[in-house]
């Protein structure tokens, strides 16, 4: 996270641009091999750099992270807050808007989304790649949330405290805000903090299969599928990227779980 | 004056649903034609067996849950239809406590933003001091408001419960089972709480119970309800001294008085078989299935609640007491008969 | 003769002390009411003779026919179990198996000791649902817990209890959760059947009018040890500790005029 | 070039009449119905399935350019100023079902050429055939009235130009035969009938064809192909690095395989580094050129001072880097590649970014331009893609990078409506020659909104005239050094700029012999003449 | 039952619908012309116009969509005349690209995806539900904690990763496995095994670290539940209560996880199948979108939508058959 938002400041610090090309690093005639072990890991780059231009990897992973966990992020944030007042209507009201979003929940679930979504953002008309990634996993992801809240607001429904603020005449609303809401938090924030990870890697994997964002923007899927050719030549440069996404999505399943443990 | 509170053949019918394929298959009815009415100033005790709808009429009476039909009048107006919104004046003068007293409470909040939520609701503030005042009212110090729920024993948060209840003065309080959670010391306090707050603060109760001990504490007036049905009303000392429902009279026969020499000197009342389901109710009077009396006029015919002595109203075709027509002992002379298959 | 002879019983959990030198007996045949407020360790004490407490620390010593169990080895006490010493818990429901048959739960306790085989252990089951006042025992063998009532599952977990003819059964609030008319009939049954079986007793409740219907001596506990204990005429009728008398008087009772305030402790 | 391995000579001595031999294709065969088959992977492959009147010899190098006969016995008879050309077919060919294959055959085969349906072919037949701009194909029964076949083994067709180098034309495989009552519509792509040494058993596309000995081919009646295993399989559509890393493992069946694309750029070092495997590479030849192409119909491209400033500022070293450095083919500093009569060697824009930088501030943009790349979204077209952007940034050119869908690539390119600024581009002449390759790519009058294959919309009307004089010509020789002399003229606009000539560099199983990378299939390995050193 | 069977089975069939009408729409009126697409690389107008006739692209999308419908329970033709092709019952649409009937191209590639989905699924079973169950029974202790702590780094693992460290270490520097490529079980059973073991792995590393969670966690659940005590009281065996009366109540929920992964696995084989070069359902679908061939993203969604739902409707059943409370239904 930090690296995230150092990326411009670590950058800055090494004097590497993530896109500069660097033909001294590489060797062309064996078709751009870094020059020197380790995958060209020097002084001046300390992860390395990128076969066939000589791109710094440390740069290109710091600012990588910055874009998948902007992306990873915000998909979250849609997804949890879609998920969070979807799932509270229908376990809260029940009946007629449980059946309408519970049905659309049940339709997006049965999409084999991974697919669809390569198959979407295939298609998709050339805007703003990293907003529509946001869009389609948050469409996506929304109702694995939505349907923990739909739990969860049900269970609380039954309460007698809920009775409680309808005999003190309390408005639906406030009922849904001031009395079910908080006592959601918990597990929105755990189920959020777990879908992060969940986010990165689809993220990840989109990039891997060339649907995600667009060169010479890096992000670790796009690093992870660049490095596969080269994971025999070059597997540092292939492991540098992809220790980073284990570790990340890692912490973040941490946290989750320990948050989880802590309710 | 008119009564408080007028419940008129008041039915509640719940859909039955298979759990896996979600359909109607049936309908339970909960309550089953219930007509009450409280006095100002007077508790009526409502008694009877899990799940013959003692919850079900309070959500009624409350406007927690819709009416399938009847009629529901509270202090002169006709509340069964009213919308939320000008159900909202109506609530401040219409309590209820409830059951659970950790459940009845959000986990969320401080017992100050629980007990200043009656009047935020009802679009006030409370005045400064109030709050103090009312924890001091049910036996808590000022000090516990910034507490949690869970940080309070069982009997502490039934009383915050009461508290909030009473925080905006209401004129009718139904209690569901305030009790029944709690262990009899702690019992004892909240019994003797709820009648020190009904003379200070002029309150009416409806109060539920299965336990017919808690109930003679406090009430003066009590239906016992069967199957989603009244199957008796009476006065207090009356309806203990000559229970006239064969019901009534097992109900009490089975309270197990805590003194070996009087609970073994008498008769055991057992009762035959199982509490039908309220789904599939017996035909005529809903007792009849484990009735000593039972006949077979009984099964084709459900009876109505018809008034014998004075104050006193028993719906049975064979009623006990002898001031109703027929010989009081007739529960003992009937009974015990032993469960079916027991030596 | 002492059939179970509990002493200087303790068990924490950690920091908190839920039975802190809690000493009684039983002799064979009798009935001991255990009773006492929320809390106070009942269900406890009953786990900790049943050799069915996990993660506690326990001291003392409890002694069956004999026998000290604390210090037995596991297998040993496993063997006691459910064939000398049963038990019958509170809630009937959650208590039973919801992926079995009544029927197959009950044989499967037999079967756990004695060795028969299925068809006889059939037999037995259709015999002793019988026994517990089911109607059409055969039948209602197959039937899962769910399919019966509160009552009939008490009856299902009495016939369990009972199917090897123990010598001591546990039972911890057996009736708590069954409504007044049901309890009469659970108790009822309860008593005929120790009688027919001579079994002993030990019953767990908070209602001091079911122990006064049904012990023949009582133990009163208080966090975690016993406050009072004696023969049950003899207890009800001259309590010697305050605890026990603010007790009784507590209980709202419907034989007597109503007090105007009920005594609290 | 600094490849290594054997670009002389074919590999190894000969090879067994047995085994199966295992290709390793990381693409899909596009068609193989012979009227639809123009693609370089799917007529090397067709090669080996249909027989046409002339064919490429089977040599390495630029000796593989030369048309010999094939099915004709001779590469035609041109009379009428070449306007008239007679074939006469070998005796004793035959179709897989063992019937003789006849002019007729070879007749009906170009026919089903014009029908719409199948429009991927080329455009000769179209352009020269007399009547050919109306006929709309045989499928409705009509046929062709300019192809005559007076006898089952003499074909005639009449053309309404002289075509100097129609004998080179007929080696298309669009001038196979094809029996009528073969006819399948658009199904016959899947399952064309025989000619050749093999027959299609099992073809399950995007993942393998599978290929077995067609027992009617006479080995006697056919110079080039060598019809050595008995078997051919050939799976499509794997992953390039695994087909690389397999292929340097060389383990098991491994051993009898080829690879049917160059090994990738990851892939380079590992072989390069290690004899053994250096061993086992082969280089071939090609006459493929890669250029940028630079829209002149879009500003400011329409300026020759833009145009000159992106030749001077394109890094042709570093895109030749992402594509593998060396193995991957020499610099191009000219439009004609070196194996094509009439290239001359020349460099008129060397890297200079001063210069491009200079000549941007000459044309007004001191403060640099903004431009759209087409490329093709897959992992080589990124990577080029980004070398160019990161190139031209040097200069001040800004680079926006278009990805479109690799099968959708050269239909949005050649769609003038959806066409950007600048175009990874390039092209294979039909056969060795220019003719095939500098009008196709720079006649102005070619320009067409949709299937466009002018991608910098160049048209100049001095340069479109020398087309047609050079177009008349009879004389080889002659029109060659005319087509080098233009080519250099050409270049002064800089409509594009040319940046690698390729080569191919592929592996082969140790237990594979005869594979050379062939001239006409972008140096891949010719698929006739390969086998096994024993079949195991 | 029947009549909730029929139910089920027409809610699922309208979620394919709607699945199939979204995925359908999209693809039609994506801002690329399908025609061009489906046209490849020698692209004339007349040709486009050919293909636009041939799929019906003329007509309004409701009818297309319409005819697309039919097609699957009734097949269809494409075209008129001589370009006419036949797509047979049960017609996914037609691969221009390719010249094959989608579902022709379906059925070719599932046996490799069965493979991997069914290998893999024994594998994290295995794995997972036995690590779980013993890190509930032990709960607590070293081995607990190990096993979760690599139960989450199991989840965490995107699956390209494991792939290629695998088939680094495995096939690159250790050659201990063969490059996996696509044997039949029938063919070459040794050679199957061993193209599919890393497969196996790759996919198998992220599901057993869920399977372990939600086993241990489920567990541990049932075990403090009452009639886990009634079971001991009984004088059982530790074996037998845990056998008997603890896992089948742990294992239906995971049955009922594991039918909808299976179902959501064919659709998912994609990065595997991808990464191995496994010539599966997941590889057609990625080299259909590398491909632009739209009637075989379609088909294959659609495909993989109707595994998934099927699979739900499995569950369902499955879930009603191993609880008898749903079973019976309520008292
Ligand atoms: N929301 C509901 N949906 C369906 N059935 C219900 C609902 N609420 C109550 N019931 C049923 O209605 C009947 C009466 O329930 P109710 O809660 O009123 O009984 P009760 O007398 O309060 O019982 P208890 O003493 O257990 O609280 C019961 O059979 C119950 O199962
Ligand atoms: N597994 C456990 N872990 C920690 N504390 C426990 C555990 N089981 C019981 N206790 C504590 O031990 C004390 C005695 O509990 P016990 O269940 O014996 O009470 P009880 O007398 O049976 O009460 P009740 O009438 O509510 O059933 C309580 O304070 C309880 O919180
Ligand atoms: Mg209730
Ligand atoms: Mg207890
Ligand atoms: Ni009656």
């Amino acid at each position: 996270m930090l690296m995230a938002l150092g990326a411009p400041l670590i950058t800055a610090l090494t004097g590497q641009s993530p896109t500069e090309f660097h033909p001294e690093a590489i060797d062309p005639a064996l078709g751009g091999l870094p020059k020197g072990p380790w995958g060209g890991i020097s002084a001046e780059h300390p992860l390395g750099v990128e076969p066939a231009t000589g791109r710094d990897v440390l740069a290109r992973v710091v600012w990588g992270a910055r874009l998948s966990l902007l992306i990873s992020l915000l998909a979250t944030l849609l997804a949890t807050t879609i998920g969070t007042v979807l799932g509270l209507v229908a376990g809260f009201q029940g009946g007629w808007a449980d059946m309408v979003i519970g049905r659309l929940m049940d339709l997006l679930m049965s999409f084999p989304s991974l697919i669809f979504m390569i198959a979407l953002m295939s298609v998709a008309p050339d805007g703003n790649r990293e907003l529509m990634l946001v869009a389609v996993l948050g469409l996506f992801g929304w109702p694995y949330i939505g349907r923990i809240v739909r739990g969860q607001a049900m269970a609380l429904a039954g309460r007698e405290f809920v009775e409680a603020a309808r005999v003190l005449g309390a408005t639906r609303r406030a009922i849904l805000f001031r009395e079910v809401l908080p006592n959601l938090t918990g597990p929105i924030l755990v189920v959020a903090t777990l879908s992060i990870p969940g986010y990165i890697a689809t993220e990840a994997g989109l990039s891997f299969l060339g649907v995600g964002v667009r060169p010479p923007t890096p992000s670790w899927g796009q690093m992870i599928a660049s490095a596969v050719p080269w994971y025999a030549a070059d597997p540092v440069y292939f492991l540098v990227p992809g220790l980073f996404l284990l570790v990340t999505v890692l912490a973040f399943n941490v946290v989750g779980d320990a948050l989880g443990d802590l309710r | 004056m008119t009564p408080l509170l007028e419940a008129e053949g008041l039915v509640k019918r719940f859909p039955m649903r298979h759990p896996l394929t979600r359909r109607v298959t049936g309908h339970l009815t909960a309550v089953d034609g219930v007509s009450l009415t409280v006095r100002r100033g007077e508790t009526l005790g409502l008694v009877g067996e899990s799940g013959c709808g003692k919850s079900s009429t309070a959500r009624l009476i409350t406007r927690l849950a819709e009416p399938t039909g009847g009629t529901i009048r509270f202090d002169g107006r006709d509340i069964t239809t009213m919308g939320e919104a000008t159900l909202r004046p109506v609530r401040r003068d219409l309590q209820m406590i409830f059951q659970d007293p950790f459940s009845s409470l959000n986990p969320r909040m401080t017992v100050e933003a629980i007990l200043s939520a009656p009047f935020r609701y009802q679009g006030l503030k409370p005045e400064p001091g109030q709050i103090a005042e009312l924890l001091r009212r049910v036996g808590l110090r000022p000090e516990h408001a910034e507490r949690l729920p869970h940080q309070f024993s069982g009997g502490q948060a039934q009383r915050i419960g009461i508290a909030r209840a009473l925080a905006l003065h209401p004129k009718l309080v139904v209690c569901d089972e305030p009790v029944s959670a709690l262990d009899v010391s702690v019992q004892a306090q909240i019994l003797n709480l709820l009648r020190d707050l009904q003379e200070e603060f002029e309150l009416s109760y409806v109060f539920i119970a299965h336990d017919l001990g808690a109930v003679r504490q406090v009430c003066g007036r009590i239906a016992v309800m069967y199957l989603g049905t009244v199957v008796e009303i009476a006065d207090r000392d009356e309806l203990f001294a000559h229970p006239a429902h064969p019901y009534t009279a097992a109900l009490l026969a089975a309270v197990p008085i805590p003194d070996p020499r009087i609970e073994r000197a008498r008769p055991r009342v057992v009762l035959s078989g199982d509490l039908p389901s309220p789904a599939n109710p017996p035909s005529g009077c809903p007792f009849r299935t484990r009735c000593p009396r039972a006949a077979e006029r009984c099964a084709l015919e459900r009876p109505t609640l018809a008034e014998g002595a004075p104050g006193h109203r028993v719906a049975c075709h064979f009623p006990l007491d002898t001031s109703l027509g027929l010989s009081r002992d007739g529960a003992r002379r009937a009974g015990p008969r032993p469960a079916k298959g027991a030596p | 003769m002492t059939l179970l002879d509990v002493k200087d019983l303790r068990v924490s959990f950690g920091e908190t002390r839920a039975v802190d030198g809690l000493s009684f007996s039983l002799e064979r045949g009798r009935v001991l009411g255990l009773v006492g407020e929320s809390g106070c360790g009942k269900s406890v004490t009953s786990l900790a003779v049943m050799g069915l407490l996990n993660g506690a620390t326990t001291s003392g010593e409890i002694w069956f026919d004999g026998q000290e169990l604390l210090g037995s080895d596991r297998r040993a006490v496993r063997r006691l179990r459910g064939d000398r010493l049963a038990m019958i818990f509170q809630d009937p429901l959650s208590s039973l198996n919801p992926y079995y048959p009544v029927g197959f739960q009950i044989a499967e306790a037999y079967r756990a000791h004695r060795r028969t085989s299925r068809k006889q252990a059939r037999a037995i089951v259709v015999r002793m649902l019988d026994r517990v006042g089911i109607p059409e025992a055969e039948r209602r063998a197959r039937d899962y817990p769910h399919q019966f009532s509160g009552g009939m599952r008490q009856r299902v977990m009495i016939a369990m209890a009972l199917c090897l003819e123990p010598e001591l059964i546990i039972a911890d609030e057996p009736t708590t959760a069954l409504d007044v008319t049901v309890q009469a009939q659970i108790l009822a049954l309860l008593d005929t059947l120790r009688a027919e079986y001579g079994t002993a007793v030990l019953l767990i409740t908070h209602d001091l009018g079911v122990v006064a219907g049904t012990a023949d001596e009582v133990v009163v506990m208080y966090g975690g040890r016993a406050v009072e204990r004696g023969e049950v005429h003899a207890l009800f009728e001259d309590p010697r500790e305050p605890y026990t008398r603010r007790l009784l008087a507590a209980v709202p009772r419907i034989d007597r005029p109503v007090p105007d305030r009920l005594e609290t402790l | 070039g600094q490849g290594g391995g054997t670009a002389a000579a074919p590999q190894g001595t000969a090879g067994a009449k047995a085994g199966v031999l295992h290709v390793l294709a990381s693409i899909d065969l596009e068609h193989l119905d012979p009227a639809r088959n123009y693609v370089t992977s799917s007529m090397d492959v067709g090669r080996l399935i249909y027989r046409t009147l002339t064919t490429n010899a089977a040599a390495p190098g630029p000796a593989g350019g030369e048309i010999v006969p094939d099915l004709a016995t001779d590469l035609g008879t041109p009379t009428d100023g070449a306007r008239t050309w007679t074939f006469t077919l070998k005796e004793g060919v035959k179709f897989e079902d063992g019937r003789p294959i006849t002019s007729k055959d070879i007749k009906y085969g170009v026919e089903r050429t014009f029908a719409p349906e199948f429009p991927e072919g080329p455009p000769y037949a179209r352009m020269w055939l007399r009547g050919g701009d109306t006929y709309k194909g045989p499928l409705n029964g009509e046929g062709l009235k300019s192809i005559e076949t007076p006898d089952d083994r003499t074909i005639v067709f009449r053309l309404n130009r002289p075509v100097a180098d129609f004998g080179s034309a007929v080696s298309m495989p669009f001038f196979a035969p094809v029996p009528k009552d073969k006819e399948a519509g658009v199904a016959y792509d899947n399952r064309p009938f025989s000619s050749g040494p093999y027959k299609i058993e099992k073809f399950e596309p995007k993942k393998r064809i599978e290929l077995v000995r067609n027992e009617h081919w006479d080995r006697s009646t056919d110079t080039v192909r060598k019809g050595l295993p008995d078997r051919i399989v050939i799976d499509l559509n794997l992953d390039p690095a695994v087909i690389d890393q397999r292929m340097i493992a060389g383990q098991g069946e491994d051993a009898n395989a080829v690879q049917f694309e160059p090994i990738g750029a990851a892939s380079v070092a590992q072989v390069l580094t290690n004899p053994a495997l250096k061993e086992r590479l082969v280089t071939g030849e090609s006459i493929n050129t890669r250029f940028l192409s630079l829209n002149t119909s879009r500003k400011p491209l329409d300026q020759v001072k833009v145009r000159q400033a992106i030749a001077y500022a394109l890094d042709k070293e570093a895109l030749r880097t992402v594509r593998g450095g060396p193995i991957a083919g020499d610099i191009a500093t000219a439009l004609l590649p070196p194996a094509i009569p009439g290239h001359r060697k020349e460099d008129p824009y060397p890297a200079d970014v001063a210069k491009a930088k200079a000549l941007l501030a000459e044309a007004g943009f001191a403060s640099g331009i903004d431009l759209v790349l087409d490329a093709p979204a897959t992992p080589g077209g990124k990577a080029q893609g980004e070398a160019i952007q990161a190139s031209l940034g040097r200069a001040g050119i800004r680079v926006k990078i278009n990805e479109i869908s690799s099968s959708a690539f050269w239909s949005t390119v050649g769609n003038a409506s959806q066409q950007h600024d600048l175009v990874i581009d390039g092209w294979t002449p039909d056969w060795t020659g220019a003719s095939t390759y500098l009008p196709n790519v720079l006649d102005g009058r070619f320009i067409v909104k949709q299937g466009n294959q002018n991608r910098a919309h160049y048209d100049s009307t001095e340069v479109n005239k020398r087309f047609d004089e050079i177009a008349a010509m009879t004389d080889a020789a002659a029109a060659a050094t005319a087509y080098g002399e233009l080519a250099t003229r050409i270049m002064r606009d800089a409509p594009v700029v040319p940046f690698l000539w390729d080569k191919s560099a592929f592996l082969t199983g140790g237990n594979v012999t005869g594979a050379y990378g062939h001239v006409a299939f972008v140096g891949r390995v010719d698929l006739a003449t390969v086998g096994l050193k024993s079949a195991r | 039952m029947i009549v909730y069977l029929l139910k089920r089975l027409g809610a699922a069939a309208a979620i394919l619908l709607v699945i199939c009408a979204l995925t359908f729409t999209i693809f039609y009126i994506a801002p690329d012309d399908p025609a061009q697409k489906a046209c490849g690389k020698a692209c004339t107008p007349e040709r486009i116009e050919q293909i636009r006739d041939q799929l019906g692209l003329d007509t309004p999308i409701p009818e297309q969509f319409a005819s697309y419908v039919r097609g699957i329970f009734a097949g269809r033709t494409y075209g008129t005349g001589s370009t006419a092709v036949e797509c047979p019952f049960p017609c996914l649409g037609f691969s221009f690209q390719t010249n094959v009937p989608v579902q022709e191209l379906l059925v070719s590639r599932l046996p490799v995806s069965a493979s991997i989905a069914v290998g893999a699924a024994v594998l994290w079973l295995l794995v997972g539900v036995g690590a779980g169950v013993l890190a509930a029974l032990r709960k607590g202790s070293w081995w607990d904690r190990t096993a979760m702590g690599a139960a989450l780094g199991g989840i965490s693992l995107p699956i390209y990763l494991t792939a290629l460290v695998l088939q680094y270490l495995l096939v690159v520097v250790f050659e201990v496995l063969p490059y996996p490529r696509a044997v039949g079980l029938l063919e070459d059973p040794a050679g199957w095994f061993a193209s599919m073991l890393m497969p196996w792995i790759a996919l198998a590393a992220l599901y057993a670290g869920m399977y372990a969670r939600l086993t241990r966690t489920e567990l541990i659940g049932v075990l403090s539940q009452n009639f886990v005590r009634t079971a001991r009281a009984k004088g059982l065996p530790e074996r037998t209560v845990v056998r008997r009366h603890a896992l089948r109540p742990t294992l239906t929920p995971i049955v009922t996880v594991f039918g909808m992964d299976l179902g959501a696995l064919l659709g998912g084989a994609l990065i595997t199948e991808s990464v191995f070069g496994l010539p599966g359902v997941g590889k057609l679908a990625a080299d259909a979108i590398n491909s632009s061939d739209q009637p075989v993203i379609l088909g294959v969604t659609l495909f993989a939508a109707a595994f998934i739902v099927f699979a739900n409707v499995v569950v369902d059943l499955l879930y009603a058959v191993l609880d008898p409370r749903i079973r019976l239904g309520a008292s």
